[in-house]
This record gives structure tokens, C-alpha cells and sequence, in this order.
């Protein structure tokens, strides 16, 4: 599964974007899988108000389950226009 | 309908004149245009960053909402994304109906959508550094208007 | 503020562009462009007749109305009169604010209260003869959204 | 004073500006003195509701008085825009 990070979730967790092998079920569990790996990707995902999840390019949220999807994007709230 | 996202700069006015241009079938044209503000006089460059891969897609279904909504003989949508200065347009909007109140309000509409629903993210660079520009409560408030 | 009432066409992405031109201090620029619509494809001329002694007072008495109601960086109007051919713009309005919803509504207002309070009147030629453009009820209607 | 018709006020009465002299108090009171000197004033005049009036370049309204008024306009509803 490709995960990608934009703005400053990008910025705290370091990369762009990471291939990730996983089991989790919903982005949440993917979320406690990634926390629990590393202390900058539990900086970023402290606060789960403060950011917005798009699964293949969709806006989703984080409950959703991650049955097929190929590309799970995190980052805060959109501040375009 | 036109959607374009890019790093290169636009001429606003030269959109808006080639927009719905040679049409007789329309009344009113409303252009909405983004422009980097310095809002404490010491901003740098605004920098955008985007999701390439979902950007584009995200504006059409927002244009297409408007589109479905709304009497509109045509809509553009231009974002840029990148390294802006103070001064230059971010982005654009134009809307042409028959008549005002829908060119009006489907421009009004695309801003509020675009403000929240389109993947960019605006980071303020000056002396002091650099910083996310966060979203307004006000922002997401204006999406239940319609 | 500037405020044009002339026979001659203007160009409206020239204006857009000249309008609010090197201010850092805006972010938002929304522009409106009222086109001679040909409802029935049989319209051959639409002639603007006009109060020549009142309506650039007129017309500024309504910009200074939208910029007391709203933080506005200014304000445009241009209002052309005599015969013009179907899709040539009519007029334009501009507005530039720091923020969007200032320049929506300001320009909105003015679109609203110039259409009904300026003395500008609307006779369309057909191949049928001549005929006056009823004002609007919704036009009167508009004005008490203000 | 001077009277001057716009649309088709001006068409209906064939002139686009005259010099009136009057004695009439309010912008009625005019109205009902054209209207007695001619029919074209009186099919002009027929239907006030579907008239606007300006006293020296300002909207007015039929009642008005127009003492020290030197321009009275007459004209339909604006369709400007």
C-alpha cells in the first residue's frame, strides 16, 4: 500500500511518501500501526482532528476500511483558493 | 468546463476574455481571482504545495456539482501551485449564465468548496521563517451555506 | 474608486487586470461582466438609453454605499450606453478586498442596486421592430436581500 | 423648469427635454397639469406605478414638493446591468 504525506504531516514524518505492508483493517488501524512504530509518525498522528485522510485519491475518513485500496494520503485541513 | 492546475503564472484578464467568449447565449460572467496577500508586510513567497494525483479530479467534481446545480453555460478553474510572491494570482474562478444570481452564486459556491475540498496546502515563508497557514473554522462554516 | 459611463467598448480582462494592480494588501478580486444576451438568436442591436446627467452620480452613490458596508481595497464600475451588438459586454463591475466574501457581496450589491437605481433603460431591436426591456420584479425583489 | 422624459416616456410624448412653466406644488400636481394640456402627456402619465421620478438627478417620489427644483425627470423602471 503506498502511503502519502502532504504539508506539514509531509514535513514531521519526514518522507513524501512510503511503500507500507500492512494488515489494518481501517485507517485507524493503520494509523495505531504506524504510531506505534517510530516517534515522529505518533507526532503526527497525535491529533487525528487535525487532519483529513484520502483513500485512492478520494476524501475518506478514518473509519473507512482499507479492503482494496491501493493509496492512503494524510494531511491537514485543505487551505487552497 | 476547463480545469487546470500549474506552476506557471496566468493572465487573469486574458482568461477572462477568452472565456465564454463569442457566446450570445449568456448574460453574465463572474470571475472570482486569488491573490497572495501580505497581510504583515514582511511575507517572502507564499509556497503551494498539492496532491497531483488527486487535485485535478477533485476540482472537476466540485465544477460538476456547480455545473448540476446551477444554469452555467461554462466554468474555468485555474490553481497554480509552487512559489508565489506577494502580489500575484493564486488562483481563479469564472462562471457565465444566462443570468446574474446563478453566475453569482455558483463562483461564491467554488470558492467555498475549493477553499476546503481541494487537496493544496498554502505555507507562508518570511524573515522570521517559515509556517502552514491554517485552516479557518470559518472556511469549513461557509460549506453548510449550501 | 472609478467609475466609467461611455459609449465606447472596454475591454474587461484589460480592466481586471489594471484593476487593484500591485496591491499586497488584497487577496480577493471578484469581477462582474454583464453581456447582451440573445434570448430568441433574433436580436440584431441592443440600445442603452441613459440619463446622462445623473448616472455617474448615481452609480457612485452606490460604490459609496458597498464601500461603507464592506472593507473594500476598491471598487470599479463601467457602464456603457448606445447601440451594441449580442455578446458584447454591457458593463463590469470589480471589487477587491482582503477577503472573498467582502468582494461576493460587494459586488453582488452592486450589481443588485445598479441594475434598479441607475438610470439606464434596455430597448432590443428584432428583425420584429423595437422594444423596451420590462424591468424585473426579482430585480426589485433583489434589492431588499441588502 | 426643466422637464425631461427618458424610454419610452420620451417616445410617448415625442420629445426628449422641455422648459415647463408651473406653478404645481408637488410632482402630482405637474403631472395632472401635463396631462390635461395633451393626449400624448395623458397616455404617457396614464399608469404612475409604472413610472419613476428624479428631482435634479436624485430619485424621488410623486408626492415630493418641487419648490427650488430646477430638472424633473420622468422615466420607466431602470434596466440597467
Amino acid at each position: 500500500m503506498n502511503v502519502v504525506y502532504f504539508a506539514w504531516v509531509r514535513e514531521r514524518i519526514g518522507l513524501p511518501q512510503e511503500t507500507v505492508e500492512t494488515g489494518a483493517a481501517t485507517v485507524k488501524d493503520l494509523i495505531a500501526e504506524l504510531s506505534a512504530r517510530e516517534e515522529r509518525y505518533a507526532a503526527a498522528f497525535a491529533d487525528i482532528s487535525a487532519l483529513r485522510v484520502a483513500l485512492d485519491q478520494e476524501l475518506s475518513d478514518f473509519d473507512a476500511p482499507l479492503d482494496g485500496v491501493r493509496e492512503v494520503a494524510f494531511f491537514p485541513p485543505m487551505t487552497g483558493g | 468546463m476547463t480545469v487546470r492546475v500549474q506552476a506557471e503564472p496566468f493572465d487573469a484578464g486574458a482568461e477572462l476574455n477568452a472565456f465564454a467568449q463569442g457566446r450570445t447565449d449568456i448574460g453574465a460572467v463572474v470571475s472570482f481571482t486569488g491573490v497572495v496577500r501580505d497581510t504583515q508586510g514582511d511575507l517572502q513567497e507564499m509556497l503551494i504545495e498539492h496532491y497531483p494525483g488527486m487535485t485535478t479530479r477533485a476540482i472537476a467534481t466540485i465544477a460538476d456539482e456547480a455545473v448540476a446545480r446551477w444554469a452555467l453555460a461554462d466554468v474555468l478553474v485555474i490553481h497554480r501551485y509552487g512559489p508565489l510572491k506577494p502580489g500575484e494570482p493564486i488562483m481563479m474562478v469564472a462562471t457565465a449564465s444566462a443570468h446574474r444570481a446563478a453566475a453569482f452564486e455558483a463562483a461564491d459556491f467554488l470558492m467555498d468548496y475549493l477553499k476546503s475540498r481541494a487537496p493544496f496546502w498554502k505555507k507562508e515563508v518570511t524573515a522570521q521563517g517559515a509556517s502552514w497557514v491554517d485552516a479557518k473554522d470559518a472556511d469549513e462554516d461557509a460549506l453548510r451555506r449550501w
